[in-house]
């Protein structure tokens, strides 16, 4: 899409004037400044994203952009937004989603969707916990940990979201930061320009319920020195070039999955993986229908002037005509 | 046509997957070609290979509405069928059978049900006869039945040497084998059957080449083996008459929902919805009568959940968008469902009742999914249901549910059933001038593509209507939620806002109820000025209506009162009819009498009589005249629950 | 107890995560072991941090059954409070609040609604008054309100150097000065304020001790500063009184599972259900009266889907097993439901109704899940319904919906909502005599393991009822399914099978509707044999009986008609009351009056008047008295929506 | 559980008197063959064993097992099954369910289960297609594949059901395939053996539908070997071992991924992971509460002789009594 043309905006566009409910000190306050910075530095109008948001806290962002916001179902963010980027793909379209919302109740669809490849920016806020329903442990928070909010320690293991959507297919998949919002910033802005699923995973303090990763944890304050670093500082390359022979995709998986294994005092964060092998799932609608991009079900024509469908059903009759 | 009645009754029967549908539609397309009316049943189990299917088909000289439960020519080529099935043959009428299944104890029989098996042979002894299919032929006959043997196994080697095919290429024409025995008893010129059979093999040359010749051996054996002269029926073709279509209920509503407009569509597969799916798969390209290309957008989803949340983005964006399923799938889409009314979504829910509760009768007919598809979904959510009686009504109401849709922004449930999905019809082509498209208030973009600020789309209006916006329209960008919301649709939980939204949005199907106009709500059939006052709706429309026939013919006035619009329910419309009625029958396929309770509940009138089936099988024409009589004549008790145990 | 009158409606407001709960738990408790009645009442929003919350504590020294909407005492800390709920406050009645918040701009409180903001401003401005807090306190002033204003900030500066602990620590116990200045104020000793607030921090006793401290610290400042001779009201406590439970619903349904058997409970977190697992992982060991230890096994699952799937599965085993949830997570069990209706599995739903539709208002209260919950599935089901219309009942219907579940094998959906959940009240203890454990027919193991075939778990019988194996149970194998089956439990499509397993699952409907005793159904409260009837159901009750009562003093017959089993509906107990009713008033928290349909459909009577809410939140009583005496003396409109703006 | 000293059982017991209604030539008879065999070397009695199918060809195992068999829903085998086993701990549960149940509708329940461990056997029937529904592309059908039951190639990626089982946190994983008989039992018996969520992934042509992977394609027919091979035969060793290294673990990662990506000319089955280190969510809940293998929810005695509750709630009642 050309955008280089259009006059530049600031992100102040993309803040509305309502009072955010988040308390204070909430990661979620960094995610959504890294949004309206990404979306003013690709230049996109406000009319053509939609923000398609779980319920949870994390599901109460797309009110905290000025752009067209969906406030879903608990779990069920990504098929809506599926539906309206296969309606419409000239639209941009942004997940923003709990863990829980993404892997416990919204798990399959996350796996499915991995499997489309369709067009959007999935954006989890990772807090490890249920905000919104008071702090029970989330899909993502490891087996015995037991934060503030916990009556006992954590009875379920945890589940690594960079090894899930690489398991379910996504072909870019990344880990930021909600108190790094420049590196957000150019996670988000990568994330929108690639053409398919983009997955990124958001590590997201939550101070009212999660005293475990904190934003001093991350900070290492305890252990005298960061534990977040960036991968590409490190020299990582996350490209699976097309056409890319079976050895480099070998070597590619296995580098990834070391480096998705890390946690602790060393956590890497950045772009995990690009995959350039497998095209968007519009490009294979696109191939089924033929003129799916001018004409996608959201503009098609359906009626002449005096209200009559255009739908011509002549051929179709043919075929089960009895003659 | 026939000797002895102006109609015929074929059945044929055998296991899944051995080509019974095949059969069948070489004879309902035989008998179309023919210019013939043709009224088709099929019932299956849910299993892919083995099981016993049988397929009805009806054919007159004039249409037909319903499928009759006496068969008067029965075709089969193994023993299943002929247990299952040569009760329902009528003397004078027919049964042709593998000679070689002359004689097979009925215990033999893999997947004859116990209770079958049981019934039949108690049936048997009472008669003195054997618990084998020769018991059952001979019961048969004494009941004054042709019965044929056929040698289908030399027939088929006499084909493999005529065309010197393999014998077991030549073995794969049974079926066609077996419906040209028949048509040849009935004298029905095999032309028919070679173009019937040709369209069905359509493009496959060699096929219809291996079959073409086939027929022509049936009919040869037929002529010179057979005595037909006991048999009592004939089959003539129509002299002059207009190309029909041959559709099936799955292949209506896909064509309706093309006509209407749809571009998206998901799915996810399940009884009896899938066929429509992948109807519209199979043709998601078609002209438009502007020049351009058509096309529709059919995505196959991981669970109901995506498909109902999937439709309901799309359809978001100004897309008409739909889904189609069964009651399994309509449960897990209850959640969404509300979201849908809660954001004023247009979206059409096709759902095909099956027999229920819970997995049930995945492949067989229920119509108790009524008062779960007004009442699904926690809290007041407005929705419009409507239900088709035919395939004819399924064609124009699937295109006008996205008129509902749009109109009255709300979720649209369009229901109809196994039966109706399986029927299979000749109809004229449907009319697409009479297709109107109505997309309700739309909300045009504004030239300024940031805005003067957010778009109040909820703004409440005396009609509960406001404009919508397509997602994706310059200078208009607002929020939708299912929480409470204001007019920009961000969450409250203001209690004044909260009455306000409430009232908006119930305040809808007020305006749907006063707009819609009676005759879409409402038809009366029969006499309407009689008394006798039948109730129903959906696809027991086709019983009911051969039933009025009838009773008509025997000079008893009667009217059938068939309810289109479900919800919000027309009681205004009803009342008079209610209050005349005497007495006032309602029939439905449920335990329950759905829509009796809906009767009560909105205008205080409730059935005398019921007449339900809930055996998972459609009433048949014939069977609820005679019951329809018994009421008439005082004789009925007033709970009557129509049982065949041989369906 | 008070000057002028025998009761005190008290509030507290302030942002969530303020320590609103606590404030009102601290001065719940104190009067609660002061021997008063206690009866509280939250309203908070959908959020953790920052928007608005208030608790009204209503004390007497007789027991209440609801709330009242004006308030005889408001503590406030913090602007909004002041600016929300300074117009409930009585004449005579008085408002704390936090000197620095006396003159603060409406447009500066972040979280004051648009709508609210607007409606205060203009009636603010007819009183010529500036749209501040200044305004507010002036206004309540010119109605005889008395205003106190607390320098908070100088209280806690004087704890910090007292005890010597930095400020920002003793600033911890401002909710507990606010609590303690209004106590001060009522004359209420200062030692049951210092036992209730050592009982919310049990434990903690380092926190106690400076709460302690700031409780000495506020009343003293009230005795030095305050001249409460204006404040009209007192509260005295009471001499000799039992020991009562404090409780809120929550708990009360938690209780009522654990005495009546509960061994599994799943749950997904979702308000205003959450709490009871919550309370129950809590309290999941418990000692057993044989000497035992009891224990629950209480599993968080990933969604509701799984929840009540993994509930049904350990009922199978005998578990006695339930899940709770609310009406978005209940429309997702809608499949699964279905499949326990089919299978006979006694599972209980404790279905937590919030404001819908769809994500609606998750924290606010509503009734309007009633006819999903009894529609709810595809096809023809049964299911038990009941609803609690307080605590107690909670309690006791919680243990008894086992029973029900067990000896009807079905599911039991059991309906409480959000105003019961966060209802607290002063009780008697439960009476665990009462709890009577009735398990149903079950099939004892036999002692062969292999047993001799597969044992007829469905079995149809007179009443529908069979007898039930627990799976482990050696020598009975045999299957369940979704699917229609035989009395194996085995798939079948037979007509014949399939209408007698539909006819024994709802004929066990039938039964339950026989059995169950009338007392058990339907309850009727005031005078029996007034005609004046109000008809309602589930949470409502409470405040329906203070109408009554008030109804009653000023020389009003009315009787209340609770149904308390509304599937199957008990038509036949009602029609009695039915029938003479003059008028029949209809009372529910809904937009479309879900109970009139019930009575409608089944009894052909519906309400004359209708007294509905849907703002989310609930009724009060004295609001309901005064409605209903408009009703009485004729002079109502039939459909009467009862409006709060300031709730 | 001690079952060696019972009498020996023979398949047949396990085997109930009724037709089989699969299509002549299933995979599907392999599989329940093998269940027979392996619950008969096991020797655990029917009464102890729960047979628990979702719905599909798949999803009718379970009326091929003379044991309890329930018949669940679309999807929802698994927490059936948790239900049984967790509220009686006694009983041996075995998930059958296709791959379209397990990976489509049932995904979020596949991937929460291994978060949980929960002692079960699941028994995935691979065909890689909607077998009861005519046909339609089941989730491990790789992209762009056309058997001979679609109208279209494959819209949608496969997922790899052992990645998934990975990234879940399954901790027995294995292969098998559904006309090596003997090999499966030996897979069965080991998976009903491991204490956790034994996940169990088995090729079974359906050669009604699926004519890309028939049993002649697995025989390789077209290049001449077998496209299977046994990984315990190459001595692949799938064991981590209790209190494992980081290193030990991150190894056998690499190697399980490595041999979870082969597919083509030559396909692995047998044993891919066997993780001792974590335990089964039975032993956490009985750490819990203490009593749990003794009585669990199942037999846990409810009332005394006169059918009143045995609960004593006072020691609760104290907690909320206002003295
Ligand atoms: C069907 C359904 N079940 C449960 C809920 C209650 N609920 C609201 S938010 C939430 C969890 C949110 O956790 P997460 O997705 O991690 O988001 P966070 O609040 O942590 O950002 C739950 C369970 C719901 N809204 N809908
Ligand atoms: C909720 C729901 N949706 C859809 C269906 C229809 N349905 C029955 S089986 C099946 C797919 C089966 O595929 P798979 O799980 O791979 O099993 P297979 O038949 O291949 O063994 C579907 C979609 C259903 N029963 N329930
Ligand atoms: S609860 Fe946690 S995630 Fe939610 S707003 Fe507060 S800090 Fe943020
Ligand atoms: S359709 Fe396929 S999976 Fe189903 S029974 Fe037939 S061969 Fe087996
Ligand atoms: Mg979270
Ligand atoms: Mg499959």
């Amino acid at each position: 899409m050309a955008v280089a043309t259009k006059p530049k905006v600031t992100p102040k566009i993309y803040k509305p004037e309502f009072p955010i409910d988040w308390c204070p000190g909430c990661g979620d306050f960094g995610i959504v400044n890294a949004i309206h910075q990404a979306l003013a530095r690709l230049n996109i109008p406000r009319h053509q994203v939609a923000v398609v948001g779980g319920i949870g806290c994390s599901g109460k962002a797309q009110y905290h952009v000025s752009t067209y916001g969906v406030h879903t179902l608990h779990g069920r963010p990504v098929p809506y937004a599926t539906g309206i980027r296969l309606a419409n793909p000239h639209l941009h379209v942004i997940v923003v989603s709990g863990d829980g919302d993404s892997m416990a109740i919204g798990a399959g669809h996350f796996v499915n969707a991995g499997r489309r490849n369709v067009n959007f920016t999935y954006l989890m806020f990772n807090n490890e916990v249920y905000g919104l329903t008071k702090g029970q442990a989330g899909p993502t928070l490891p087996l015995g940990l037991q934060t503030k909010s916990l009556p006992e320690p954590n009875m379920n293991a945890a589940v690594n979201p960079l090894m899930l959507a690489l398991a379910s297919g996504y072909t870019w998949i990344g880990r930021g930061y909600s108190y790094n919002i420049r590196h957000l910033v150019n996670l988000i802005v990568q994330a929108i320009e690639h053409p398919g699923s983009a997955f990124l995973d958001i590590l997201q303090p939550c101070p009212t319920y999660n005293d475990l990763h904190t934003k001093e944890w991350f900070a290492g304050e305890d252990i005298g020195h960061g534990r977040l670093y960036d991968l590409q500082e490190e020299g990582y390359d996350p490209v699976i070039p097309q056409d890319a022979d079976e050895d480099t995709v070998r070597a590619k998986l296995l580098r990834f999955i070391e480096k998705a294994q890390e946690w602790g005092d060393r956590i890497p964060i950045g772009v995990f993986l690009v995959n350039k092998n497998i095209d968007m799932y519009e490009e294979r609608i696109n191939r089924r229908v033929g003129n799916y991009f001018e004409t996608p079900p959201a503009v098609r024509p359906l009626a002449d002037e005096n209200g009559i469908t255009l739908t011509d059903l002549s051929p179709i009759f043919d075929e089960y005509l009895m003659t | 046509m026939v000797k002895q009645s102006d109609e015929l009754s074929w059945r044929v029967g055998g296991p899944q997957g051995s080509g019974v549908d095949t059969a069948a539609g070489i004879f309902q397309r035989a008998c179309a070609i023919a210019g013939l009316h043709v009224f088709g049943r099929r019932e299956y189990y849910s299993n892919i290979k083995g099981r016993h299917s049988y397929y009805d088909v009806r054919v007159a000289h004039y249409p037909l509405t319903s499928h009759r439960e006496q068969v008067d020519l029965l075709v089969t080529f193994e023993p299943e069928s002929l247990a299952r099935h040569a009760l329902a043959v009528v003397p004078g009428g027919a049964i042709v059978y593998n000679v070689r299944d002359a004689d097979v104890p009925l215990e033999k029989i893999t997947f004859l049900d116990a209770r079958v098996r049981a019934d039949l042979t108690a049936y048997l002894a009472e008669h003195e006869l054997p618990a084998t299919t020769a018991g059952v032929l001979e019961d048969a006959r004494r009941r004054g039945v042709q019965v044929y043997p056929v040698p289908y196994n030399e027939i088929t080697q006499q084909l493999a040497e005529r065309l010197g095919v393999p014998k077991a290429i030549a073995d794969r024409t049974l079926n066609t084998i077996a419906v040209s025995i028949s048509a040849a008893m009935l004298d029905f010129p095999a032309e028919y059957v070679v173009r019937g059979m040709a369209h069905v093999f359509k493009g496959r040359q060699k096929i219809i080449d291996l079959n073409t010749e086939a027929i022509h051996l049936a009919y040869q054996y037929v002529h010179e083996h057979f005595d037909t002269e006991p048999f009592a029926f004939r089959l003539d073709a129509e002299k002059e008459h207009p190309p029909r279509l041959l559709l099936n209920g799955n292949q209506a509503v896909g064509l309706g929902k093309l006509a209407g407009g749809l571009t998206f569509q998901t799915y996810y597969p399940i009884s009896p919805a899938t066929d429509e799916s992948v109807f519209l798969e199979a043709h998601s390209t078609f002209p438009l009568r502007n020049g351009q290309q058509g096309s529709v957008v059919i995505v196959q989803t991981e669970d109901e959940l995506s498909a109902i949340a999937m439709a309901s983005g799309a359809a978001l964006t100004g897309a008409r968008s739909a889904t189609a399923t069964s009651g399994p799938g309509f449960s897990l889409m209850v959640e969404a469902l509300g979201w849908a009314s809660m954001n004023e979504v247009p979206v059409v829910i096709t759902l095909y009742m099956r027999g229920g509760p819970s997995t049930g009768m995945p492949t067989r007919t229920d119509q108790a999914d009524l008062l779960f598809a007004i009442r699904a979904g926690h809290g007041d959510a407005p929705r419009i249901v409507l239900a088709s009686g035919d395939l004819e009504e399924a064609f124009y109401d699937a295109a006008q549910a996205f008129n509902y849709a749009e109109r009255y922004q709300m979720p649209v449930i369009h229901l109809v059933d196994k039966a109706l999905a399986s029927t299979t019809q000749t109809l004229e082509p449907f009319d697409l001038r009479r297709v109107h498209i109505e997309r309700g208030l739309i909300a045009p973009p504004l030239s300024s593509p940031n805005g003067t600020g957010p778009y109040p789309r909820f703004e409440p209006s005396e009609t509960g209507i406001s404009s919508r916006v397509l997602v994706g329209t310059p200078g208009r960008i607002h929020w939708f939620t299912g929480a409470e919301h204001t007019e920009l649709g961000r969450v409250t939980e203001d209690p004044v806002v909260r009455e306000r939204m409430m009232e908006k949005r119930m305040r809808k199907l007020e305006t749907a109820a006063r707009e819609i106009p009676p005759e879409e709500k409402v038809r009366v059939y029969g006499d309407e000025h009689a008394t006798f006052t039948i109730v129903s709706w959906g696809s027991t429309k086709g019983a009911i209506l051969e039933a009025l026939r009838r009773l008509a013919k025997k000079g008893v006035r009667a009217r059938f009162v068939q309810v289109r619009l479900l919800w919000p329910f027309p009681a205004d419309e009803l009342r008079p009819y209610l209050e005349d009625a005497d007495p006032l029958v309602v029939t439905e396929l449920s335990y329950s009498a759905h829509i009796d309770a809906l009767l009560r509940e909105t205008t205080g009138i409730g059935a005398d009589y019921y007449v339900l089936k809930y055996s998972g099988r459609p009433f048949a024409g014939e069977v609820l005249y005679t019951v329809f009589q018994r009421i008439h004549a005082g004789d009925a008790e007033r709970r009557i629950v129509l049982h065949n145990p041989w369906e």
